[in-house]
């Protein structure tokens, strides 16, 4: 079943409330490697973006809602998980377009387009421990689901499925991107915060696509 | 925790109101989003500076703000950069129609949310330049990490550059200053306690009763090794020493050295520091010619120092000796 | 304890070394008596003022020495008045032959041991007089008790009488002058954490990670009460009050409000509370017309602050904007 | 057996001895009520005290031992402890003058005078829970025991009894001199450091008569 407006806005309301949930456990996971507070500030942006859902117009497209997470994120979160949310955000809504409904190949286009603005920001790589290491098995694992004929909400589970491996396998990483790089070994045996966040969000996508 | 604070979520602005009402001679704060500007801003004419980033460091950067230095200062949630929205809206407050520089501490989310500010404000038609200061010899500086940290030593250039602006060179000019006192400026702190975040009120880090962290950053974040308490002398010379070895300094060179207190350290013990660290340099023919030694670049409540050795020439020195008019430095008005 | 020292016997000698190397401009320091006076000490004809008590106090003496304030300071031991011989070492060192005023804080040693200086000072030919400060409002005054603490407002004292003296005013005029301030402000304080004295090495006192104490000095003695820590807007109104009370102060008065940092407070810390002092005097009708918020009189290490008001007129306020050079201190020059 | 130079030398190098000794108590003890440096100001003190003993002539006397203290406690100690001792030893060279050795009634003149200077500098009166508290009763006990013919030793030995016990006794009361006096009530409970210093030289000068 193609995603329409109502699968976005389920997805944004299930981020804002996972994200709150483990608002405490981000911050522990960034007090470990960097400043402690990727929790706080993930969640002081969805707090933000959950009430201005209602100032969209019913015939607003899955891009718009995109967009207006896009903007608020920029404009809430700051430190480096804001623009690089954000941009993701923004680069999936352009993605997208203004299609009232996503198919698979929208769902994968949206994908790529996220972990894609955040290279273009902050040029990390796979294994640099950062979200990228999420985002992009989140990505191949979407791209191979919809080659086999996945429906949107499977290739959304797969994507998700992915990405918390992603988040788990940054754990043994040394980083070379964002605070923990600073850290050197040290950073060695924990999780990056902003990985496990994108597995979250990328979860709430598949919980919103299975209750569509 | 124990702080002086009401609700977590309103350290930032409640303490900003505190700071514009005390100093409403220099400078006038403006909310949602939250940003500080000279009373008098924007200076026609002048090249205008405005740096910002996570607040927890005060007094960086608004104590900075004001004749001879900053025009603007924008603060973030505690230790997390602020948002382009305030830096743009600071930009425009200060624009005085000679272009803005923005000097930037190089940290990911610093880094990318003035750029994004600097691309509306181009849009909007302000010429802006952005020097990324990174002085921080604790951390390693290659292609595949995020690079130094900016810490103390950019009290260093926003003094220095505010008082090239303020004698009424271009953007180039000012710019190229900037650029010059960072590429000369090198710093390492330590820590004796952690800090603690208001919305996290947890330790950043834990330290046992008999332990220090060297090569601090001044978000809590975690330095590079952590060893056992020593006398003041020897800490001194375990951070001096990679400073000095660092641009490298060498004898004959003179200098300015910043001994910076992390938040929670009593002057005592950063005049104990300094006595040492002049005395190290001096061992080296390296001559203290300037000095400043207080709280400039915070981590809230954390105990420790940074140290920051400046190579001067003659420009640099004046420059210095300029006069200046902040709540944090002031001297010659 | 943890603290940035070498042999906890040498900290005052080397802290005092290092102040004096990084202000070499301002001042210049004796050891052994130890004290500190202007670089160009003494003013011929100018009515000279030194200060003085333990050390541990920082900037408090001789952050404050330098044109426009104090003419000498003299550091004793950390928390422990002076002997007379650097008090009168350094009242020698600073007489201009117009006489010299001792400001001094109201506790039984530092009183004793100055006026026994006076006493020797006097014998040599110099003319003495002595201010004792006694501005905190927590210690009950009486004529059973070692009466009150001179704590913060003691600043406001040096920083008036020293720009009375810098114009000229002669020794009865400038004692005058002192005496007024100190009559007219009155302080408060109160810690979140204890201090820890070097020589000691434990606490001064231990409080629960919810306690505050009420009412503390600024030696880590205990203060009048222990509560449950309460919001900082709360903990401003239980001090404000006695404060306001005392004199009275009134609706109408203009002030000069002091946040006053224990040392180990951070600045973000101190502005929520400037803010909500200032609210709250003006609720009452009493305007703030001069204020500072900072670390100025501390007690080593300590979390806490203290509020000073200080009444104000045309005179006060002519003076307290006059000029001033110090290390901790400075505008005009 | 009347006291010469000797006795007042080893009076004051056990003076050295057990102040050096109890520093850690009597830091405690003003920590509770007070800032802490009493044992600290009167150990520096005493430490100055005693190499510059080797400075007096063979043919010095008592008082002039006396006055070496006096001198050296006023430019050492500092606090309120330092001159208020500083008077005492002061007062005390003063009472004994030139005198080569010190009977009853000098020891008791010696207490005495040690005792009014203080209370000249600080005004403190019995029960104001400092030194006083000590000395008073040390002088009281003094003046008996030479009454009842007691020696020299035996005059002491009473005075560093009835010290110890006025120290003790200074632990109920609210104080209302010295730093003590701020904490109104919270003071009680608490033995006042100034006399229980006063009650160890005190009793340093028994041991050494004793010794004599
Ligand atoms: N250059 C980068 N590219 C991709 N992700 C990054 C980069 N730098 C940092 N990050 C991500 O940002 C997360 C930290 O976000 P946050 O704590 O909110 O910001 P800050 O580091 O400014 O405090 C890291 O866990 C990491 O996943
Ligand atoms: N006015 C006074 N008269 C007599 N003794 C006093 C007086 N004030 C203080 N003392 C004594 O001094 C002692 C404290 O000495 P010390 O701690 O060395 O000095 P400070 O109080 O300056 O720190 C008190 O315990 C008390 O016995
Ligand atoms: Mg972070
Ligand atoms: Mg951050
Ligand atoms: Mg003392
Ligand atoms: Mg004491």
């Amino acid at each position: 079943m193609a995603l329409g407006l109502s699968w976005t806005l389920d997805w944004i309301r299930r981020s804002g409330a996972v994200i709150a949930d483990k608002r405490v456990e981000l911050i522990t996971l960034d007090r470990a490697i960097g400043d402690g507070d990727h929790g706080e500030n993930m969640d002081r942006g969805f707090q933000a973006v959950v009430p201005k859902l209602a100032m969209l117009d019913d015939d607003a497209t899955p891009g718009d809602a995109l967009k207006l997470v896009a903007t608020t994120l920029i404009s809430t979160v700051g430190g480096a998980a804001g623009p690089l949310f954000g941009t993701a955000y923004l680069k999936a809504a352009i993605a997208v377009g203004s299609a009232p409904e996503l198919d698979g190949a929208a769902v994968v286009a949206l994908l790529t387009a996220a972990r894609d603005g955040i290279v273009l920001r902050g040029k990390a790589e796979v294994g640099d421990k950062t979200m990228i290491d999420a985002w992009t098995p989140a990505v191949d694992a979407a791209v191979a689901a919809e080659a086999s004929g996945a429906s949107e909400a499977e290739i959304l589970a797969a994507a998700a499925e992915a990405a918390a491996a992603g988040a788990v396998a940054t754990e043994p990483l040394v980083a070379h991107k964002g605070r923990a790089s600073y850290l050197g070994e040290r950073a060695i045996g924990h999780r990056d915060p902003g990985a496990q966040s994108t597995a979250y969000l990328l979860q709430a996508a598949a919980d919103a696509a299975q209750a569509a | 925790m124990k702080k002086l604070i009401n609700d977590p979520k309103n350290v930032v602005n409640e303490s900003l109101a505190g700071f514009a009402a005390a100093h409403s001679d220099l400078v006038r704060a403006e909310y949602d989003p939250n940003y500080v500007v000279r009373a008098d801003a924007p200076t026609a004419g002048k090249v205008a500076i405005i740096s910002g980033g996570g607040s927890g460091h005060e007094p960086l950067h608004a104590g900075f703000v004001g004749y001879g230095m900053l025009d603007g200062a924008v603060p973030g949630a505690v230790f997390t950069s602020p948002t382009p929205d305030p830096i743009l809206a600071a930009t425009q407050a200060v624009d005085g129609g000679a272009g803005v520089l923005h000097i930037v501490k190089n940290y990911t989310g610093d880094v990318l949310n003035f750029e994004t500010a600097a691309d509306l404000a181009a849009a909007e038609g302000i010429e802006v330049r952005a020097v990324v200061t990174n002085d921080d010899v604790a951390v390693k500086d290659s292609l595949y990490t995020a690079g130094r940290r900016g810490v103390a030593g950019t009290v260093l250039v926003e003094k220095i550059a505010g008082a090239a602006a303020q004698r009424g060179d271009d953007l180039d000019a000012v710019t190229a200053i900037a650029e010059k006192v960072n590429a000369q400026v090198r710093s390492m702190g330590v820590a004796l306690s952690p800090c603690i975040v208001p919305h996290a009120g947890e330790p950043s880090f834990t330290l046992a009763e008999d332990e220090i962290e060297i090569g601090i950053g001044i978000h809590g974040e975690p330095g590079r090794e952590r060893i056992k308490l020593e006398p003041a002398d020897a800490i001194v010379e375990r951070i001096l020493g990679p400073i000095v070895e660092d641009i490298p300094f060498a004898s004959g060179d003179k200098v300015l050295l910043l001994v910076n207190g992390m938040g929670g350290t009593p002057l005592v013990e950063l005049f104990i520091v300094y006595r040492h660290a002049a005395e190290v340099l001096a061992a080296q023919g390296i001559e203290v010619t300037r000095s400043l030694v207080g709280n400039y670049t915070t981590a809230l409540e954390m105990q420790g120092f940074s140290l920051s050795v400046l190579k001067l020439d003659d420009e640099l020195t004046e420059l210095w000796d300029a006069p200046v008019q902040t709540a944090a430095l002031r001297w010659g008005r």
